[in-house]
């Protein structure tokens, strides 16, 4: 018992280390990413300066929120000022906790899942934990006594409410289809292949998109932005946050994208699972991709312009076929190409995010709330009386 | 086979129109109750196509509506509602719906320039409703359902103009008259449910056959005083005539075709027990020939062109019962169909003669139509034959064929009824001449109804024409009805339509060759023409010897001693002791919330004390 | 040490809870925070309900606590929409100036 | 284990419940409010009622309170004033209370002997099983709490909407 207990405590602290450690680092370069994509987007060449197409640039972007003066003003409500962005970022870590990456893997002597922990009600707590998100906003908002910040607060708490209810009914629609509430037999009741996503085999295009808009909501992101819609609020709930709690908001914020993106990668995308089977050579996907990407960037090593990229380029070509070698090796097959398959639909989603916001203007704010309560509810509603229909029909 | 789909589709118009009637156009409020009645007509011949020859009848079970009482003993009652369609049922529904859908098209028409117009479709589709609920319902409570629901219609219809005195008093005095005659159908069912055990028609009415003769009259009698009520018999026929107070295509299509032909159906579907009751049977053909007669002679010396034909329905009426009580069910019922014909296309006819004439009812201002509205003049013409019994025209089918069996009944019924039906083509060709020939005795302008309103009419006129000898009802009846033994004679038929002719024969002269005649007939016999212009002075008779008692009796015991010294002196005294506490309780409405909190967690801690000890808790 | 939780700890944390909401309700003056001090009462309640249930081995009390749930979201949503039309009104959230029903 | 668990929250919730009562901004009692909350859901997951607990989060503290909290904002309500308090109410709700209390803590030890709560000792508030219960046992108060909700809305968009005019 006390054994097993114990391994149970240690394992599970490494897996949360080892989560930490790479979320964090994801959130950084997230939001390099986003940066480098809006700027081709754009035709433009985006941070180049730190690093090879600055890639060192998030270091450096740590580095000075770090050591930024960090300033109270004096008229805030101290508790509530210091609260708020603990608690967003809290609350946006929190709901990772319930993901998972892939299936079993065994490290030496324990076997275990690449998550956290399973609840028979993941699906709920996630959900929870991104409706709790929204205090973090609103007291900062209310906390920080400047009506900028207020307006925002106000703004973000009415649009998480109006958008949590299209998103929970979108949610409810795939869950009907899997019958289970445990995001880990979710994915599993979608294995064998993209036909039996919920998403494709399922039928729940509608839901899937609707579940896209409002995550755009829940999470602040262009063109649902009005908390911190600059040209109107200056910069909203945050205007009076500045440095390491400035930089917890914005942390939250993409984690918060990270986990709407992989809830909806398990919700709709089959989790982990290869879009088709194995035997129909789905494992040689990743490798091809990579060693493609590889020989490109030799090639383009070869005749480099900056002198930098010599050496770069092809270092980073190399790299890249090793990893494509490694994809290769039987062994790590086991818990590599899930993990490959889940990022790889965590990373379009999330890219599609960054592209809306390089694409789309923001919303008027009675636009947003028409939207929401005379759009998107309904639609969901109809959705899911439908898929529910249907699934009474099926299991007949 | 959705019976249920035909009295559904008139009830859905009446909520459409009843509830957003008023915001409707008048077009779309058209749409809705002539469409509602045409698509049920529709599904009635679909049904009865699909029916074939209904040799068993075919009967539909929707829900048990009442049940009281366990299985098997004989208190158990169990009422459900069934639709049950026979033959029997397929006439009835074939006119209801016909003639229904035809005098809708026309009132749109004949409405379009009253007030009110959704409210009156609105009602005209519930009696639809009420009425294909009444034919169709398979046991009698749910035909008492439809009997009512007729009745209410009717009264809300004749009120129409509820702004006019005599109309709600006609109402009135209609709601009130067919009480009596319900008060007797429901003691009828009590009987028939004592004696059946049962009052679906299927199981109660071949048990007839087992009952003492007594109890059969008397249930049949008690059937027959619902009848008089609803049809209009002596001694409840009172209230028809003033019910001519509604718009004319309500008299056309309740107090003509329809709802007042409810009592025949109604007799005609209960034939059984009339037929193992023979002094009942004999009753019901006195008080039938007594009616004719009486209503027909009471006709002749009316000036409102309704008020004929409405006395003249009510004379058909008693012709109808004439043929129920002699036996000639089959002959009743097809006097139902031909009169439904010429009946409703007169009151159509009369209707759009009023309508030309801005509302003038009254037959001497008017003459001399014949040029102005000839639709309407010669389809009224295919009415007059009819209904004159001339041969080969529908009246005379079915008066003929109720006449021989009088007949064979008792030979007085016959003659009387001959004269009757002398007198009836005295009246009605009075009316005609009256009303389109001679010199115009009016000062208005004529004008030609419009299409909707005369097209109805053609079709009633070919029907009236032609109905005889197109639908032999009583052949069709055959099956359903005790048989009876009918002996051709022809002398009968001549006789009866002689009759016919000399009626109108003589109204020719006096009307027509020599004008001025009447008067000075009516000046030679004062006394009886006094009498049947006053109606026989039934409607002062009764109103001296039941009204004015029963109004005083309520003035004051009802009203002044219980009403105003018990009831309210009760109710007052609690109010005013209510007031006397509650200034006294108001004290504790400090308004203060946090107050009232602490008062009811006092009563919680009590409580919980209470509980406590009294080891409510454990 | 005992190992398990006797289940009145949880009656008597109800019954706590309970009662400092009834406190709130009896001294606060602000309308909101009576308010809210109901809604505690109801979480109050709504741990003995998920604790008897328990205590039943049924889960009715769940259901219960559901339902509780469903009418204070409803409430809230009445409630504050009245607070606001009175602060509207009165301009004021102090519970005892709102007292137009007294007498 | 349970026990520190047990103990830990449920002093979380006192606490936090005290702390709505005695603080003098709505704010500040609504946020401690949430903090009671989260700690029952705690204590519901100890109880065995993981649908429960997590309706708690959902429903109370993330749309309730959210409510309030935005309420709160929207009307920009400051502290409670001081002036003109009347203690009558204090004089006669704290014998109560106590009275109150203490008799329920009293028959409560009295009722329940000496059952315990063991972790996992109950395993039917999953949401299959309150859905089954819900949509079966107690299909009739669901249909009509879905009707109340419905007035709820009408009256409080009535009640809130400007007057037009």
């Amino acid at each position: 018992m006390d054994a097993i207990f114990d391994s149970f405590i240690i394992v599970s602290i490494i897996k949360a280390l080892v989560i930490f450690a790479v979320l964090m680092t994801t959130l950084a370069y997230l939001q390099w990413v986003e940066r480098k994509v809006i700027a081709h987007v754009q035709v433009r060449p985006g941070p180049y300066r730190v690093g090879p197409h600055g890639l060192l640039q998030p270091l450096a972007d740590v580095i000075k929120l770090i050591t930024k003066e960090d300033l109270v003003p004096p008229y805030v409500n101290k508790v509530f000022y210091l609260a708020a962005p603990f608690l967003a970022i809290t609350m946006a870590l929190l709901s990772i906790s319930v993901i998972p990456f892939g299936p079993i893997i065994t490290v030496g002597p324990v076997r275990t899942w690449m998550q956290m922990t399973d609840l028979n009600i993941g699906v709920l707590f996630v959900l929870a934990a991104s409706s709790m998100g929204v205090y973090g906003i609103a007291l900062a908002g209310w906390a920080s006594n400047n009506k900028y910040s207020l307006l925002g607060g106000l703004r973000s708490s009415a649009q998480m409410i109006s958008y949590e209810l299209p998103m929970s009914l979108a949610i409810a629609a795939p869950l009907l289809i899997s019958n289970t509430l445990s995001l880990r037999d979710l994915v599993e009741t979608q294995a064998g292949g993209f036909w039996h996503w919920n998403l494709v085999g399922g039928g729940q295009v509608v839901s899937f998109i609707i579940f896209i808009i409002a995550a755009f909501a829940e999470t602040n992101r262009v063109p649902f932005d009005l908390p911190e819609a600059e040209n109107e609020l200056v910069a909203g709930f945050h205007t009076e946050y500045s440095s390491m709690k400035f930089a917890s908001f914005f942390m939250a914020e993409y984690a918060n994208m990270i986990t709407v993106s992989a809830m909806a990668t398990l919700l709709f995308l089959g989790g982990w699972m290869a879009p088709w089977p194995v035997e129909y050579g789905s494992s040689f996907v990743p490798p091809l991709i990579f060693a493609f990407f590889g020989l490109v960037l030799l090639y383009h090593g070869k005749q480099a312009v900056r002198k930098w990229d010599k050496i770069t380029f092809p270092a980073f070509g190399i790299i890249f076929l090793v990893i494509a070698a490694i994809f290769l090796i039987p062994m790590v097959q086991g818990w590599l190409l899930p993990l490959f398959w889940f990022l790889a639909k965590t990373g379009a989603i999330l890219f599609v995010f960054i592209w809306i916001r390089a694409t789309l203007p923001r919303f008027r704010y009675d636009q947003l709330m028409a939207f929401t309560w005379k759009g998107l509810f309904p639609v969901a509603m109809l959705n899911l009386l439908i898929t529910a229909f249907l699934v009474a029909l099926r299991t007949k | 086979m959705q019976l249920w789909l035909i009295p559904i589709l008139p009830l859905a118009g009446f909520l459409i129109n009843g509830i957003f009637g008023r915001r409707f156009p008048k077009s779309l409020v058209n749409v809705v109750a002539v469409g509602s009645v045409v698509l049920s007509f529709l599904w009635v011949v679909k049904t009865l196509l699909a029916l074939g020859s209904l040799q068993e009848p075919h009967l539909e079970h929707y829900f048990t509506w009442i049940q009281s009482g366990t299985a098997g003993d004989p208190g158990f009652l169990q009422v459900n509602c069934d639709f049950m369609v026979d033959r029997l049922t397929a006439v009835f529904l074939l006119v209801v719906t016909g003639v229904g859908s035809l005098i809708h098209i026309y009132a749109t028409g004949y409405m379009a320039h009253e007030g009110g117009y959704y409210r009156f479709f609105a009602y005209l589709n519930l009696f639809m409703f009420f009425m294909l609920v009444l034919v169709l319902g398979a046991s009698f409570l749910l035909l008492f359902v439809g009997w009512e629901g007729v009745g209410l219609c009717s009264y809300l219809l004749i009120g129409f103009y509820f702004d006019k005195k005599f109309a709600t008093d006609a109402g009135n005095k209609a709601f009130i008259v067919n009480r009596i005659g319900d008060f007797g159908f429901a003691l009828a069912m009590f009987l028939i449910f004592r004696n059946f055990h049962s009052l679906e028609f299927v199981k109660a009415l071949p048990q007839a056959a087992t009952a003492t003769e007594g109890t059969l009259a008397v249930i049949g009698l008690l059937l027959m005083v619902g009848a008089c009520g609803k049809s209009a018999q002596i001694p409840l026929y009172v209230w028809l005539p003033d019910a001519m107070a509604g718009p004319t295509p309500v008299s056309a299509l309740i107090h003509a075709a329809t709802m007042v032909t409810a009592g025949v159906y109604m007799t005609a579907r209960s034939n059984v027990i009339y037929h193992h009751a023979p002094g009942a049977a004999g009753v019901i053909a006195i008080i039938g020939i007594a009616t004719a007669f009486m209503a027909a002679t009471i006709g002749m010396a009316q000036n409102d062109i309704k008020k004929v034909f409405a006395y003249s329905t009510v004379s058909q009426l008693g012709y109808m019962f004439v043929g129920i009580g002699s036996g000639a069910y089959g002959a009743g019922v097809w006097h139902v169909v031909t009169h439904a014909f010429f009946k409703a296309l007169l009151f159509l006819g009369a209707g759009s003669v009023i309508h030309a004439l801005e509302g003038e009812q009254d037959m001497r201002h008017m003459g001399g139509l014949r040029k102005k509205i000839p639709i309407t003049f010669w389809t009224m013409c295919c009415a007059w034959v009819a209904i004159a019994g001339i041969p080969p025209f529908s009246g005379f089918y079915s008066k003929d064929a109720i006449l021989a069996a009088a007949y064979e009944h008792s030979p007085a019924i016959y003659w009387i009824g001959v004269i009757t039906a002398g007198i009836t083509a005295f009246y009605v060709s009075r009316a005609m001449f009256l009303t389109f020939f001679g010199e115009p005795r009016g000062h208005h302008h004529p004008h030609e109804s419009p299409p909707v309103m005369w097209i109805p009419l053609a079709i009633l006129g070919i029907l009236s024409l032609t109905g005889g000898f197109l639908f032999n009802v009583p052949e069709y009846l055959k099956e359903i009805f005790p048989p009876i033994h009918e002996v051709e004679n022809p002398t009968l038929v001549y006789i009866s339509v002689a009759a016919g002719v000399l009626g109108i024969a003589i109204a020719y002269l006096m009307y027509m060759v020599k004008p001025g005649m009447a008067d000075s007939i009516a000046g030679a016999l004062k006394a009886p023409y006094q009498l049947i212009y006053n109606k026989y002075f039934v409607d002062e008779l009764y109103d001296a010897t039941i009204v004015k008692p029963v109004v005083a009796g309520s003035r004051v015991v009802l009203w002044k001693g219980v009403d105003a010294g018990l009831i309210d002196g009760t109710v007052n005294g609690v109010g005013a002791r209510s007031r006397d506490v509650g200034s006294i309780l108001r004290l504790l409405q400090s308004g203060n919330i946090r107050s009232y909190a602490a008062w009811v967690l006092a009563g919680g801690v009590a409580l919980i004390l209470v509980m406590g000890f009294t080891g409510g808790l454990r | 040490m005992l190992t398990a939780v006797p289940i009145s700890w949880y009656l008597t944390l109800s019954a706590v809870l309970f009662a400092l909401g009834v406190a709130g309700f009896l001294f606060r003056r602000n309308v909101i925070t009576v308010f809210m001090s109901i809604e505690l009462m109801l979480n109050a309640v709504n741990l003995s309900f998920v604790t008897f249930s328990y205590h039943n081995k049924t889960n009715d009390g769940h259901l219960f606590t559901f339902f509780v749930m469903v009418v204070a979201a409803a409430e809230a949503a009445v409630g504050l929409a009245i607070i606001l039309t009175v602060f509207k009104n009165k301009g004021t959230l102090n519970i005892d100036e709102v007292d137009s029903m007294k007498n | 284990m349970d026990v520190i668990l047990f103990l830990v929250f449920a002093l979380i919730a006192v606490a936090c419940a005290i702390n709505v009562v005695v603080q003098t901004h709505p704010i500040s009692s609504a946020i401690s409010l949430v903090g009671v909350m989260g700690s029952l859901a705690i204590l519901y997951l100890l109880l065995g009622a993981e649908f429960i607990a997590a309706a708690q989060v959902i429903v109370y503290a993330g749309a309730i309170m959210v409510l309030f909290v935005f309420v709160i904002m929207l009307l920009n309500a400051g502290a409670e004033s001081r002036k003109g308090r009347s203690y009558t109410v204090q004089l006669i709700g704290v014998p109560l209370l106590i009275a109150f209390l203490g008799l329920l803590a009293f028959f409560v030890q009295g009722m329940s002997g000496r059952e315990t709560v063991v972790f996992g000792g109950f395993q039917k508030g999953s949401p299959r099983d309150i859905g089954q219960a819900l949509f079966t046992t107690y299909l009739l108060p669901f249909e009509v709490t879905s009707l109340l909700i419905l007035i709820a809305i009408v009256g409080a968009i009535v009640l809130a909407r400007k007057e037009i005019d």
